[in-house]
């Protein structure tokens, strides 16, 4: 039997809402599951698709693309730029067979240390639930073993 | 007169006044079913052009060849409205200059031919065209499969022709869109897209080409049938085109003046998907 | 009197083959593309293919092949040679362009250094072709002087019987030899005649274009450019050819582990000849063009006696623009001398 | 080939008590590329940043992990230490394995392989950065201050005062704000008019203030040091120039019956008005909606009462363009609108009033000449009841929040009745007496004890009239028991509000707000008068609820950021910009058009002879942010961004 399953969360999060929201959530000491690593960036702007095939390809089960609420953008607008990236992206990942649960997106603020906090544990449960993401990461896997030509 | 005929002295003309340095058009192709690109420089090549039902190639995708129009020179080319469409993109992503293009429009319906008036690119208005154009009842079908499937399934399905992928990168080369002096898969540092053609490798080609692609995409059908391997990508591209049509009202190339859909938003964009 | 294979024995042929260790491969039809794959009964396989769209290439010089796996530490690297399966595998069903194909690139991955992971393929592997009984628009075998009954690179040679019922068996090679031992029993004694050779007329006068491509003060023609204008410099002509052979090597992984591995190039590509500093010796299509054509029907030849294609024909056939050899090397032949 | 420090802090226990940093060093000093990895209590001290500096130059280090807090709090402090040893400041990265890490995390194991790959990736980000210098942007030394109450005042006096330019708007016809409709102040119960005109009047006789009165701003565009910011100028139909503040037009004016905004509704004015005597500037503005000419085109009668031709019907609004180097927004607040308190009657009996209506009842200048009468008929009320937190800290109708200044404007309201009209009879309905504050629990104290103010612990449940009294029914909390006051005149503590156009103004000059539209400070601890925008600084109630001596406080504050600002004459910004690869940029304009900042520009390309050969975009580093939007963009991955590259990214990510 192999190990149980610990589910593998990749976050990319803008540094001025969503990272100080998470630090907000260290600050206020409230406990959330370990399962998460965050890649901070300065704007959800800077999030580009190809960051997600990344993360999946370095297997995680889920990704969680996470920045400033509308309006509140550090850099005015970055957000409304990434949220109708997020919405092309992924229907095309929905169309080829990626399920939406596996990408998730949020606004969180620097102000919400508590949904941050919460948000996690509630992904990384439901991704217990999903179980690990094979499918992709099996493709992985195929190329590290031999050709099979 | 045919039309034929008619767009063979209309291009002899525009090549022996001068008002065009070059003409694209369809020649002869290898089989009596092929027709091929044909460039005529001479009003004598000009009449070695064919215009028929099996001109389907969407020749915009000459218009971005690098160079070819950078004298300032005017070419003509033979556009049916996927093309004429293209053109609109590319004038709105300021790869083409309006006045530089001289279109002869046909149109194809079932095997008659018939021309579209208008020479240049602002006498052509598609916008209705385009929104209300259904494409292929087989493309929907096949669509609509795919969407009936679950997750698992659907990965399966693109797994299956991703797979057959060898990175020839015809789909690429022969749009229209794909006009970057670099593609992203041939940047190495960082290597985004694995360039090896393994299904790994080849579903991050094909998502970051759909994407790409997405709110750009003429709907010509150019990669499709390019792709030697025949993966559906008619499929992705017009679920991609149906998105940004849905979440925001945007159809590509409706006009030439329109601002990329990526690099534009409304405040209330839908987002239902955000927590 | 000739052996046959009759068609209903193929299954049972199949498994023995399989018995004797073979994994058996032929032309079939998966996910809207033809292709070699491997089969486990005579139903799989489809024959009504007149060549399938990919080569038999794909399965001796693959399109990636991991060649290293490396993971950098802190004070060394450490890596382990990945090395092709020791597969024993029986290619049934080749057309003679496909198995020729494999014949011309022989030289190529063995003229100074043995490449293992093509020899280790060859080696292991026992080609049966199937003479054509077939030719589309695009075959242009006799062309290049080879024909639809050639037998090169063919270890048993198969011509089908005029009733359909089989084929006329024909080991040409020691490795077909001990191929027919493994199936004594499905062979049987018979004087069926065979179905007829498809007339392949010849396309261009090869003899003239080898000495036009010879000649240097046609290096620089008009004739590249005009005829090269519509390639859009896609692949797909070199990756469906059963002889190009032009590879990369990449390294691929993460920071500090991954694999080194040998892709695909092509000629067509742009960056195929892009030197670091920015410079591209061939830095139009033209002569990307002109660099494939001369690779093939000289450079080639004069290295290793032989021109470097088969005469498939794919490259038209499968091509957007409609482009290939054969239209260049027409226009060639045609030229006033 | 890379040699990176890694260094792991404890932070006393707060990391170390969660992650075995013995693991997490063992870890780094095993991983390719580090040359040095050390563990200590504190990172941040002296010797702790000692170790690192010594570590840079002995180890020849090429770039620093600090694993440790957040880069919010320690990135400057190490990165400083960094340039100290010489080695470039951008090559540094923090691990955040405290707020990250240590402190959400129960379980010791997982907190440190978490720990050890937070930090892993880092290390092959860092070994990645690039030697960044900072830019230098040149600083437009003006400052624009937006609101005229008394922390914008504040704050342009001392800008002013330290011989910087300001321009001051205010969108009313005076400047004065909320502060000059009160009576007297607490705890000093100095007349409010009296500290605050001598200021107002100040700055508009200051020579480096100009002073923009009933004029809004439309637009800021820009960067810190670099502003541009349009100024709309509404019509006065008073050429101020002219006009000498004599008040014969409002005098004639025949339209005589508008409720008086200044007033709260409890006096009137005219058409041509001033808001107030004391007004800064002293020159009317005539109200269009409401004079008679602009409504049939007859009437004029202002125009001929004035004797020096001020008078200008033809009038236009106008807008005018400035250069700012900062911005101080003290926008100010509202009082929420009470009626949604049905219960309270508040709208529905004429003297159920809210604390602003008592401040101008009890001003010598209000309507009432600072007789404390009921605005029902006149009379002088017997009882007062004081309903706090009528507003405040309710989460269900009204704020969630605490407004801060009720419990002691209502102790003065109580003091004041008292003291305008003895033996009379205030009792205040309290949920907590909140008086911390110089002088302030002394202030509610002397109202209990020496001018008899009645404080009832509870809430009230109704306010309804009966036998021309206002009774009062509630719950005194303290006995238990329900009661009921037979009262006069009750007085609501209002809940303070943001402006209502708060959230689109902050929208439209850039800056963040609160669920309740109150501006967001960039650290409410450590930036309190700065936002997120850099040069765009706080003061006074649009941030929270404030009194006088806060606000006050806060606008000098913000004013010595500004002026610490314009102590140099160029600014040194952090080199997070983009930057465009001219060879493989294809000019399609995306990131034109996607820069929230139009920091990018189109260039031409020409050969050695000036022919164009093409267009290329290219960023203009002074106005690029640096939210690498136009990065994501570009499909030809031809912009990258300083400090967040695509092979910073790519091998961040790839090392998780």
């Amino acid at each position: 039997m192999s190990e149980p399953f610990e589910p593998k969360i990749v976050a990319f999060v803008c540094t001025y809402c969503t990272y100080a929201g998470a630090d907000l959530a260290g600050t206020s000491r409230l406990k959330y599951a370990p399962n998460v690593r965050i890649v901070r960036l300065p704007c959800t702007g800077r999030i580009s698709p190809m960051f997600i095939l990344k993360a999946l390809q370095k297997g995680a089960d889920t990704v969680l693309v996470s920045g400033c609420h509308p309006g509140d953008c550090h850099f005015t607008a970055g957000n409304y730029h990434a949220r109708r990236r997020w919405t092309v992206f992924r229907a095309l990942l929905a169309f080829t067979g990626i399920p939406e649960e596996r990408i998730r997106f949020s606004w969180v603020s620097a102000a919400e240390g508590a949904k941050f906090a919460e948000m996690i544990n509630e992904i990384t449960e439901q991704t217990r639930k999903l179980g690990p993401f094979t499918q992709y990461q099996e493709l992985q896997k195929v190329i590290e073993t031999q050709s099979t030509y | 007169m045919g039309i034929q005929e008619q767009y063979r002295s209309e291009a002899a003309a525009l090549l022996s006044s001068g008002e065009v340095k070059l003409v694209i058009g369809f020649g002869e192709g290898s089989t009596a079913d092929r027709r091929r690109p044909l460039f005529a420089r001479t009003p004598e090549e000009a009449q070695k052009f064919v215009l028929d039902a099996a001109c389907i190639a969407n020749l915009s995708t000459y218009l971005v060849t690098e160079g070819l129009l950078s004298d300032g020179k005017k070419v003509a080319v033979f556009l049916k409205p996927d093309g004429i469409r293209s053109v609109n993109i590319l004038i709105s992503e300021a790869q083409l200059k309006p006045d530089q293009v001289v279109i002869l429009g046909y149109a194809i319906d079932k095997a008659e031919i018939t021309a579209l008036e208008g020479r240049n690119i602002s006498d052509f208005s598609l916008g209705e065209e385009i929104r209300s154009h259904t494409p292929p009842p087989h493309i929907l079908q096949e669509a609509e499969r795919i969407e009936e499937m679950n997750p698992a399934e659907r990965f399966e399905f693109w797994k299956a022709h991703f797979s057959k992928c060898i990175k020839c990168y015809a789909c690429r080369q022969v749009c229209p869109m794909c006009y970057c002096r670099r593609c992203i898969v041939d940047v190495n540092q960082p290597q985004w897209v694995s360039t090896s053609s393994h299904t790994l490798g080849n579903f991050e080609w094909n998502i970051v080409r759909a994407f790409h692609l997405a709110g750009r995409c003429a709907a010509c059908g150019a990669c499709d049938r390019a792709c030697p391997v025949n993966i559906p990508l008619r499929l992705v591209n017009y679920r991609m085109g149906k998105e940004v049509i849905d979440a925001f009202d945007y159809c590509a190339g409706e006009n030439s003046s329109q601002k990329p859909v990526l690099a534009s938003f409304k405040q209330d964009d839908p987002e239902t998907f955000i927590l | 009197m000739t052996r046959i294979l009759l068609r209903n024995k193929l299954d049972d042929c199949i498994a023995a083959w399989q018995k004797a260790g073979f994994s058996v491969f032929a032309p079939v039809r998966q996910h809207e593309m033809s292709s070699f794959g491997e089969v486990q009964k005579a139903s799989d396989m489809a024959f009504d293919l007149v060549l399938p769209e990919r080569t038999i290439k794909d399965h001796f010089f693959p399109q990636t092949e991991p060649l290293i796996k490396y993971k950098i530490g802190k004070q060394q690297i450490d890596s382990e040679t990945m090395t092709p399966p020791d597969r024993k595998r029986v290619f049934f069903g080749v057309r003679p362009c496909d198995a020729s194909g494999l014949a011309i690139d022989d030289p190529l991955f063995g003229w100074d250094y043995k490449d293992d992971y093509w020899f280790r393929r060859r080696d292991n592997s026992v080609i049966v072709t199937i003479v054509c009984t077939e030719a589309d628009d695009f075959c242009m075998c006799t062309s290049v002087k080879l024909s639809p009954e050639s037998d090169k690179g063919a270890d048993v040679m198969l011509r089908p019987l005029a009733n359909g019922a089989g084929w006329q068996v024909e080991a040409v090679s020691e490795r077909g030899t001990a191929l027919l031992e493994t199936i004594p029993s499905l062979l049987q004694e018979n004087s069926e005649p065979t179905a007829p050779v498809p007339q392949v007329a010849e396309k261009f006068d090869l003899e003239k274009v080898m000495e036009w491509l010879a000649s240097k003060e046609n290096f620089e023609s008009q004739f590249w450019k005009d005829i090269s204008l519509r390639c859009v410099g896609c692949g797909s002509c070199t990756f469906l050819c059963p002889t190009c052979h032009c590879f990369d090597i990449q390294d691929e992984g993460d920071t500090y582990a991954g694999i080194r591995r040998k892709n695909w190039d092509s000629c067509s590509f742009s960056l195929f000849t892009m030197h670091t500093s920015g410079h591209n010796p061939r830095n139009t299509q033209s002569t990307r063009w002109r660099q494939r054509i001369m690779h093939k029907f000289n450079y080639y030849r004069g290295k290793f006696g032989v021109n470097s294609c088969s005469g498939c024909g794919r490259c038209t056939r499968q091509c957007p623009v409609d482009m290939g050899i054969t239209e260049t090397l027409q226009a060639i032949s045609n030229l006033p001398r | 080939m890379a040699k990176i420090g890694v260094f792991v802090c404890h932070c006393g226990e707060n990391i170390a008590s969660m992650v075995d940093t013995g693991t997490l060093v063992k870890a780094m000093s095993d991983h390719p590329g580090v040359a040095i990895c050390n563990e200590y209590k504190y990172f941040c001290s002296d010797p702790g940043q000692e170790t690192v500096k010594r570590a840079i130059r002995e180890h020849n280090l090429t770039g620093v992990v600090v694993a440790a807090c957040s880069p919010r709090m320690h990135e400057t402090t190490f990165r400083k230490a960094c340039a100290e040893a010489g080695l470039n400041p951008y090559m540094l990265e923090l691990a955040n394995i405290r707020e990250q890490c240590s402190w959400v995390h129960s379980e010791k194991n997982q907190a440190t392989s978490k720990a050890i790959e937070i930090t892993r990736s880092l290390v092959e980000k860092v070994k990645r950065n690039n030697e960044l210098k900072p830019i230098s942007v040149p600083v437009t030394r003006r400052a624009l201050v937006i609101g005229g109450g008394i922390a914008g005042i504040q704050a342009a006096l001392d800008i002013a005062g330290a011989g910087r330019e300001v321009v001051l708007v205010e969108r009313e016809p005076s400047i004065g704000g909320h502060m000059s409709q009160l009576s007297e102040t607490f705890p000093t119960l100095d007349c409010s008019q009296c500290i605050l005109t001598p200021r107002m009047v100040e700055a508009i006789q200051h020579p480096k203030i100009t002073v923009m009165t009933y004029s809004e701003v439309e637009e800021v565009e820009g960067y810190i040091g670099n502003f541009t910011a349009k100024i709309r100028k509404k019509a006065r139909y008073v050429d101020m120039s002219k006009c000498t503040g004599c008040g014969d037009c409002i005098q004639k004016c025949p339209v005589k019956k508008i409720p008086s905004e200044f007033e709260c509704g409890l006096g009137k004015r005219t058409a041509i008005y001033t808001p107030f005597a004391q007004a800064v500037p002293n020159v009317p503005v005539i109200d269009k909606s409401r004079c008679t000419y602009f409504k049939n085109g007859k009437c004029k009668i202002c125009e001929k009462s004035c004797q020096i031709d001020a008078i200008d019907f033809e009038q236009q609004e106008s807008v005018e363009t400035f250069e700012f180097g900062a911005i101080v927004v003290a926008t100010g607040f509202q009082i929420q609108d009470t009626s949604v308190y049905g219960e309270y009657g508040y709208g529905k009996y004429k003297d159920v009033i809210t604390g602003l209506h008592f401040e101008r009842l009890a001003s010598a200048s209000g309507p009432t000449a600072g007789k404390i009468q009921r605005p029902s008929d006149g009379k002088e009320p017997e009882t007062v009841v004081f309903i706090q937190c009528a507003g405040s800290r309710d989460p269900s109708k009204g704020v969630k929040y605490c407004s801060k200044i009720c419990c002691m404007y209502t102790a003065k309201h109580a003091m004041l009745y008292t003291h305008k009209h003895h033996g009379s009879n205030s009792k205040i309905f309290y949920m907590d007496i909140r008086a911390a504050g110089k002088g302030y629990d002394e202030f509610t104290r002397r109202a209990i004890e020496e001018d008899g103010a009645d404080y009832l612990r509870g809430r009230v449940s109704k306010v309804f009239e009966e036998n021309g009294k206002l009774i009062v029914r509630g719950v005194d909390t303290l006995l238990g028991k329900p009661v009921e006051v037979a009262a006069d005149m009750v007085v609501l503590a209002t809940a303070m509000t943001p402006q209502p156009d708060a959230k689109q103004f902050a929208k439209r000059i850039g800056i963040g707000y609160d669920e309740y539209g109150f501006y967001n400070e960039a650290h409410l601890k450590l930036r309190p008068v700065e936002t997120a925008k850099a040069g765009i600084y706080l003061c006074g109630a649009c941030q929270s609820p404030k009194d006088i001596p806060d606000s006050v406080a806060q606008a000098s504050a913000a004013a010595a950021k500004v002026l610490g600002l314009f102590s140099r004459e160029q600014l040194e910004r952090e080199p997070v910009v983009a930057a465009v690869g001219e060879t493989t940029c294809a000019g399609c304009w995306g990131c034109v058009y996607a820069c929230p900042y139009n920091a990018i520009e189109k260039k031409d390309i020409t050969d050695r002879n000036g022919n164009l050969i093409k267009q290329v975009a290219s960023v203009n580093p002074g106005l690029c942010q640096g939210c690498g939007t136009c990065v994501t963009f570009c499909r030809s991955n031809s912009i990258d961004l300083a400090g967040f590259t695509e092979k910073q990214i790519f091998a961040e990510v790839m090392a998780l």
